[in-house]
């Protein structure tokens, strides 16, 4: 029986740069292909060849044959006729994906109005159907929302509605749940293995995410800078990789990473002290004092704990639960409205008089690597600007500290010249960590640090600031929404959830036995290489 | 074709501005000048001189040849001393339908006269009083004698309103739809747009307005006017262009007759201060200019070349009088000999006298001169030019009856109330013979005296004159008998269509 | 119920608003040179009848009382009387603001359309022949003197062709845009190139956007997907530009209104400026900032119908 | 960062006219305030290249000089209200709070103002000339630019690289020059190009209205104005400054498309 899909020599152009390189593989009817790779390999623009959804610049070669169809060779009109219908998409950042001036349900329904005679009522409760299908609660008000009124998760559900609504046969799924919380792309996950179990849908997953397409797929492909690297059943793929790129994508994910042992810390007065500290957004308007209230939203309610000298603390948490406004107070990009932070004993004042001094010992890097640095503003002044500013050396030695700097962060003295948007995004948060240390700081704030970039990547980030704080004895204050990073680099950890603190206590202890069940929700839900598919 | 078109697209036109009436018989003029009051004594500019003479008939009344013929006054007789007239009215209604009588001539032109609010007084300085002798007789009674004082009864602000009316509405009366005794009465007012007048039934002359009614309709920009009446939306054009008067004639539809005017152009110094209190920087000032060749450019031929400083169409204009010609070396001479060599003057203009600007620049710092060009809006050039803050500017002004007598007192005396047109000339001799010229009765001897104030005015150049241009009105071909008198008035009662 | 909320407080924040306006309106009058009267008895009046006049109109009590007067009146819904007519401003307002609104309404009619099509265009091949062509034209449509080109067009539709009117307003809605054509016209020609510059710029921003490889994706193909998805997208931005330049338009007509005779609102103004008729000046500005603010809150309003996400 | 050829086109055309307007006494033919009454409204001549107007002055050599007036207009008449307008925007959008709605509220004060009137009442008051342009100009144009910079220093303000440059504990006025202005230029740059324009153009419609720049000067607007009435006799006094003035339009305009695709940084 022949495959349902088959790609043969696929190779895409644009212009020099070659896209995806003689590429080709099948799928069989009702099979699940898992294509794994790190941003920039060409997994998504094979993906998208097999729909020919690409720029008119795009020079495509090879053949791919759907059902016996020629796709490359097939006219647009053809082609609509095959698209949403027979082969459907779900993509990264459904927020982004979905037309955010129409309704939920049009835009479910927009499949069906365009290959089905359906009509009116008639698409209206298909479309309802479809909703629920993909276990979203509350379907009538879902249809009527707008994409901006649904969490990240339920669009992503809301645009798998859209794409099973044709019943196709080939589902594609580009990186449909990298955007999301754990425990989202969990569930996430489970839906899509499910459905197709109870659709039938053959599917191709697209992922840089091993441990995700494990949960999915039977078979996989890792592509490698636009090459097929190897190819294979992802059981075995992940027992014994042959080529030594799968082998670093293997031991470089999160759950095969060797749990380093953090240096244990002196039980001495803490360095930081954090008393009953509640921060809220907005509010305090006229209005709100008129009426005795204090208004606005909470977004931090009483949170407490404190941090030893040379401790590593790790705060998880899904989106919206608070963790980077708690770390942000403590560098006074937000004011506290109730409570107190004390460094080493004595009240401090991220905005008031003295910042600068208590800035100096205090640094935060950011998430995402492009935004925290200056456009227009080549690294090598980036890293050099605090230095100038506070006059921490004299002029002269600033390029050699500069220098230094760089190297201690593994980047290469020649990008020095480069602005932030030349550089890949792990070069970026290098800089961002050298512009951070170049204050010499005692305490360093990682607010997400490692959740933008791939799993190699994230692996070297981590490396280097385990040894940074080796090295410099750096106190650590992690945020993440990624257990696996905090289990892996930090003493102790706080669990949050919606503002607040709802676990605490030594890293080994909230693992192995988490007091709570939200706890324990967020530790299933880390994506395993070794976990049975769903 | 295109013809029909344009036809069809005028008749449009016609029918949506003269609501309603068929656009033949509607007579529609666009001026520059605004209407902005309606009250005769209220206002001397322009626009509302044009619209009151519709509005207010007085007791004489000019024919298109420009002669004073009898109006509501049918018939007159003037005392040997020239110090009381008597006026025997005819049977006149205003358009409210009751009787003009006697009451209602006295009233309106003690107003005139008397009424501390009137614009325009001069005229009727001489007057003692006017009285009604009985309802169809009234009495001008003088303080001295007015040589002129019968032309008088003719100009603007003679206009005869409805005693009743304005006592019993005061400033009410003015507000839209006055009453009136002219040839027309007020349809529709639409201020700062256009004044709609109507025949009025009652007017006094049998058989006129030969025409329903007409509009006068403010547009400011030259331009727009010549489109308008190019396409036939207009039936005059009130100040046409020099350099548009060739182009105008030739587009069939359209004529452009120059008509006579009283008006005079002429460079204005300000005699009370430096450097134009100086007689000599004067003279250097008006042999720096080649007049001819400016009047050429400027008028494009088309203006006298004006050698007095009154209007050449004026009675006892003197010919012979001629101010300093041509001769920039000698002007240069004047100024270097008075030490005024490269002294600064700054010249005012209002827009209209952009190019008229540029020559005097030029030809005065050839001369010697350092000028200066300042733009001003009209509003603030009447009010630096009465208040005195300037130094040279260039205007014109007009007189409204062939009689010298309000203009030498408007020009050149100092005492007459507008410091001869604010430029501060006074020569106490002119101001003499200006008062003496008035009451004297005897033309040769009057000629004589007025001769005399053009000789001396002209030589001490209270003004510059710059050239006597004709009116320059655009008229359609679909009407016939519509003029501009001198005296600022349209014909539009003689206006009729030609079929 | 909410947005009716959202007017009313607008309605309340534009109450100061009118209040500076009329402060800095008044002021400016106060500090013109020239004198109104001088203006309308005329050439020939005395120094005498002047001061007289101008005393009767108060024009010579301290400012501030002038000031507190006017503002007096205003508050009972007085904007006063106009110094050369005597007669209210709030009738020449009247008379002249449904003019100026008909003009710009009309030039609002026969500037969309070519916008969009324009724009739309031009989008379709960034770069292309045609996008280059709109735009060369568009800034030179940009660059001709409104004043100029409109001399141009009305000798050449309204004497040559004698195809419109080249002046005034009419009677009947049909006259009305027969005489406004030519006015309506000659502001278009400026205005189109802004906005579609704008809008051809909103499109391409949002035809590379995902959810229209999201649409592609369904198979609704490229019309069905620009349609649907990336004009309502693109829409929006142009829609701001689009509230200033109404604004603008509402003021800024004074030379098409000059040019071809129209008797609205910008010739009022000029005219009032040039005859110092403080009182129309300001009622008349009043009048123009009362519409802007109105205008800029419909605009709110309506992107807010578009946009769900803009909460008004 | 790599020329557009829009931009070049564009920086050429002005350039171009930036050479005309220094090297005008070189290329004038004649006199441009020489009046010469043998020679009123002569046809484009080799005497002449673009004729003579109503008092006798070379149009070419008068739209040669007039260059240099349209180039002072256009630039002066937008640096003022850019800096002003900058200022207040970027203060306003980066610090927020009571500055911001201070400011805003002057805006929307002179947001509903009829641009045009208040450029005309205020030219009244102060009386026509350039000088007085520029000064109504600065009052009115900030506006627009104040809007612009406000927008994206709001968007700027919340950006990480600036929550970083605070966290490294650098000064409000550093950050704003350093890290915020650089970033939210490129807009306002864009704006003005297309501000220049209109401004030039304002210049010859207040000249249409009687209170633009006082005669003699040879500038395009007033000679437009002057050549109005010649429009059918003489065509050449008001065509060949109208042609300039699009010329320049032209020049800026396509400068600002060609800036505002330099100025975007591809990733």
């Amino acid at each position: 029986m022949n495959p349902l899909l088959s790609v043969r020599n696929l190779t895409v152009r644009f212009g020099e740069t070659t896209a995806v390189d003689d590429v080709s593989f099948d799928l069989p009817r009702g099979g699940a292909l898992g294509i794994v790779g790190e941003s920039g390999s060409g997994k998504s623009v094979t993906c998208r060849a097999l729909m020919k959804l690409l720029p008119s610049v795009a020079k495509i070669d090879g053949a791919i044959t759907f059902d016996g169809d020629d796709i490359l060779g097939a006219s647009e009109a053809k082609l609509n006729t095959l698209r949403g219908k027979r082969i459907a998409m779900i993509f990264q950042s459904p927020a982004s994906h979905l037309d955010p001036l129409m309704r939920i349900g049009d835009q479910v329904a927009e499949t069906l109005r365009k290959h089905t005679d359906l009509k009116g009522r008639a698409i209206q409760d298909e479309v309802l159907r479809l909703l629920d299908v993909v276990r979203i609660p509350d379907v009538q008000r879902c249809a009527r929302a707008y994409p901006h009124e649904l969490s990240g998760g339920m669009k992503q559900r809301a645009m798998i509605a859209g794409a099973l609504a044709c019943k196709p046969d080939l589902l594609l799924a580009d990186e449909p749940t990298t955007a999301l919380d754990a425990t989202v792309q969990k569930s996430v996950l489970d839906l899509l293995a499910e459905l197709r179990r109870t659709q039938g849908l053959s599917m191709i997953f697209v992922s840089h995410d091993l441990g995700a397409v494990a949960r999915v797929c039977d078979d996989v492909l890792v592509m490698r800078k636009s090459k097929l690297v190897e190819t294979g059943k992802i059981r075995d793929v992940i027992e014994n990789p042959q080529h030594e790129y799968t082998q670093m994508l293997i031991a470089s994910h999160p759950d095969r990473l060797r749990l380093h042992k953090p240096q244990d810390v002196a039980r001495a007065a803490p360095l930081f002290e954090v008393k009953g500290v509640q921060i809220r957004y907005g509010g305090g308007s006229i209005l709100d004092s008129l009426m005795g209230r204090e208004g606005g939203f909470v977004a931090v309610k009483g949170a407490s704990f404190s941090v030893q000298r040379g401790e590593a603390l790790g705060i998880v948490g899904e989106s919206g639960s608070g963790k980077t406004t708690l770390a942000r107070s403590l560098v006074g990009l937000v004011k506290t409205a109730k409570g107190e932070i004390l460094y080493e004993g004595s009240p401090a004042e991220p905005t008031g008089r003295n910042r600068a001094a208590y800035l100096r010992d205090v640094q935060l890097v950011y998430q995402h690597p492009y935004e925290a640095l200056s456009p227009r503003i080549c690294i090598r002044d980036a890293i050099g600007e605090p230095l100038r500013r506070h006059k921490l050396c004299s002029p002269k030695d600033i390029p050699a500290k500069v220098a230094d700097l760089m190297q201690q962060v593994d980047l290469a003295p020649e990008l020095g010249d480069r602005l932030p948007a030349q550089l890949s995004g792990g070069q970026c948060q290098r800089v961002a960590i050298a512009r951070a240390l170049a204050m010499d700081p005692r305490v360093l704030i990682a607010d997400e640090v490692t959740s933008a970039l791939d799993v190699t990547l994230q692996a070297q980030v981590m490396d280097l600031l385990i040894r940074l704080q080796k090295e410099r004895g750096l106190t650590m204050i992690f945020i993440s929404h990624d257990l696996a990073v905090i289990r892996r680099l930090c003493n102790s950890v706080i669990v949050m959830r919606q503002g607040e603190i709802v676990e605490a206590g030594p890293t080994a202890d909230v693992f192995d036995s988490p007091t709570q069940d939200y706890t324990r929700t967020l530790i299933d839900a880390i994506p395993r290489l070794d976990a049975a598919p769903a | 074709m295109l013809n029909s078109r344009r036809l069809a697209c005028a008749t449009i036109v016609a029918a949506s501005i003269a609501s309603g009436v068929m656009a033949q018989d509607v007579v529609r003029i666009a001026s520059p000048n605004k209407v902005t009051v309606l009250d005769p004594i209220a206002s001397a500019a322009a626009g509302n001189i044009e619209a009151f003479g519709q509005l207010y008939a007085r007791l004489l009344r000019r024919d298109t040849s420009g002669a004073l013929q009898p109006a509501l006054a049918e018939s007159w007789t003037v005392s040997k001393d020239g110090l009381t007239y008597t006026f025997e009215l005819h049977d006149a209604k205003f358009s409210d339908g009751t009787d003009i009588t006697a009451q209602d001539v006295a009233f309106s032109l003690n107003r005139v006269a008397k009424d501390e609010a009137s614009s325009y007084p001069a005229a009727f300085v001489p007057v003692k009083a006017f009285t009604a002798i009985d309802d169809d007789t009234v009495e001008l009674t003088l303080e001295y004698p007015s040589a002129p004082m019968l032309s008088y009864m003719e100009i603007f602000n003679a206009g005869i309103v409805s005693m009743d009316d304005v006592q019993a509405r005061g400033d009410e009366a003015f507000l839209t739809t006055p009453v009136s005794s002219g040839p027309f009465m007020v349809e529709v007012w639409k201020p700062n747009d256009r004044l709609i007048l109507k025949a009025n039934p009652y007017y006094w002359r049998e058989g006129y307005p030969k025409v329903a009614g007409a509009e006068l309709i403010e547009i400011s920009d030259d331009n727009t006017r010549g489109s308008m009446i190019m396409a036939g939306e207009i039936d005059a054009n009130r100040g046409v262009p020099f350099a548009q008067v060739d182009e105008m004639n030739a587009n069939d539809g359209v004529t452009v007759p120059l008509e006579p005017s009283t008006l005079i152009y002429e460079i204005m110094p300000n005699h009370a201060v430096a450097p134009f209190d100086n007689i000599n920087v004067r003279k250097a000032a008006a042999m720096a200019l080649h007049r001819e060749a400016m009047v050429k450019a400027m008028t494009l031929g088309k203006a006298v070349v004006a050698n007095s400083t009154l209007p050449n169409a004026l009675t006892y204009y003197a010919a012979d009088v001629a101010a300093p010609s041509y001769d920039p070396a000698a002007a240069r001479a004047l100024l270097e000999a008075e030490g005024a060599l490269g002294a600064e003057v700054t010249l005012m203009v209002t827009p209209q006298f952009e190019q008229a600007a540029t020559l005097l620049k030029a030809q005065w710092d050839a001369a010697g001169f350092k000028t200066s060009v300042e733009r001003v809006d009209p509003g603030l050039w009447w009010d630096r030019l009465t208040k005195g803050e300037y130094q040279v500017t260039v205007n014109w002004w007009y007189n409204e009856t062939e009689d010298p007598d309000l203009a030498v007192r408007w020009a050149v005396c100092g005492t007459c109330g507008n410091k001869s047109y604010y430029t501060n000339y006074n020569n106490e001799e002119v101001n003499a013979m200006v008062e003496a010229a008035l009451r004297e009765q005897d033309d040769t001897k009057r000629s004589a005296i007025y001769g005399e104030i053009q000789r001396i005015s002209t030589e001490e150049l209270a003004q510059i004159p710059l050239y006597y241009p004709p009116f320059a009105n655009a008229y359609s071909t679909r009407i016939k008998g519509l003029t501009l008198t001198p005296s600022l008035q349209w014909t539009l009662e003689e206006a009729e269509f030609v079929e | 119920m909410k947005s009716l909320r959202f007017i009313v407080s607008r309605m309340l924040q534009s109450v100061p608003v009118l209040f500076g306006v009329s402060i800095v309106t008044f002021l400016l009058m106060i500090a013109t040179p020239g004198d109104p009267i001088r203006l309308l008895v005329g050439v020939r009046a005395s120094e005498e009848t002047i001061a007289l006049i101008r005393d009767r109109y108060g024009l010579d009590d301290p400012i501030l009382s002038q000031y507190f007067t006017y503002l007096g009146n205003l508050l009972q819904g007085d904007l006063g009387a106009s110094l050369r007519f005597k007669v209210p401003v709030s009738d020449l307002v009247g008379q002249f603001y449904p003019v100026t609104l008909f003009l710009v309404v009309y030039s609002i009619i026969l500037i969309l359309p070519p916008v969009v099509v324009l724009s739309v265009w031009s989008a379709k091949r960034p770069n292309g022949l045609a996008d280059q062509v709109i735009r060369v034209l568009g800034v030179m449509g940009l660059a001709i003197p409104v004043f100029w080109m409109a001399l141009l067009l009305a000798r050449f539709f309204g004497v040559t062709l004698g195809w419109f009117p080249v002046s005034g307003f009419g009677d009947t809605f049909i006259e009305h845009l027969h005489h406004l054509f030519l006015p309506a016209l000659s502001t278009a020609i400026w205005v189109i190139p802004i906005l579609t510059r704008n809008l051809r710029s909103a499109l391409l921003d949002e035809m590379n956007r995902d959810y229209v490889l999201a649409g592609m994706s369904k198979g609704l193909g490229e019309a069905q997907v620009f349609r649907t998805h990336v004009f309502p997208n693109s829409v929006l931005p142009t829609l701001n530009l689009f509230a200033v330049i109404v604004a603008y338009l509402l003021g800024g007509s004074v030379i098409v209104e000059t040019v071809y005779a129209v008797p609205g609102m910008g010739k009022l103004m000029v005219d009032s400026i040039l005859a110092r008729d403080y009182f129309v000046v300001q009622g008349a500005t009043l009048v123009f900032a009362l519409t802007t603010i109105v205008v800029m809150l419909a605009v709110d309003l309506i992107s807010g119908l578009i946009d769900p996400r803009i909460n008004t | 960062m790599k020329m557009s050829p829009m931009f070049l086109w564009g920086a050429g055309l002005v350039a171009l006219w930036g050479v005309i307007a220094l090297a005008a006494p070189m290329l004038a033919t004649h006199d441009p305030y020489a009046i010469d009454f043998e020679a009123l409204l002569q046809a484009p001549s080799a005497q002449h290249f673009f004729g003579t107007d109503n008092v006798g002055r070379d149009t070419f050599s008068r739209v040669i000089y007039g260059a240099r007036l349209a180039l002072y207009i256009g630039i002066l008449g937008v640096i003022a209200p850019m800096l002003i307008g900058m200022a207040i925007g970027l203060t306003a959008g980066y610090f927020g709070g009571w500055v911001d709605s201070i400011a805003m509220r002057v805006v929307d004060v002179a947001v509903p103002f009829p641009f045009f009137v208040l450029v005309l009442s205020i030219v009244a008051v102060l009386g026509p000339g350039i000088e007085n342009y520029f000064i109504a100009l600065a009052l009115v144009g900030w506006v627009g630019y104040a809007r612009l910079a406000r927008a994206e220093a709001i968007v700027l303000r919340s950006s990480e690289f600036v929550m970083a440059a605070r966290t490294m504990g650098f000064s409000h006025p550093y950050i704003l020059f350093r890290h915020v202005l650089p970033n939210a230029l490129s807009p306002v740059v864009v704006y003005m190009m297309t501000d220049v324009t209109l401004v030039i153009l304002f210049g010859a419609a207040l000249g249409f209205l009687g209170m633009g720049v006082a005669p003699p000067a040879a500038e395009w607007g007033v000679m437009i104005s002057e050549g109005q009435i010649y429009i059918s006799t003489a065509w050449w006094i008001s065509f060949f400054p109208g042609l300039a003035m699009v010329l320049i339009g032209v020049g800026f305009a396509l400068m600002g498309d060609g800036l505002a695709k330099m100025l975007r940084i591809e990733r």
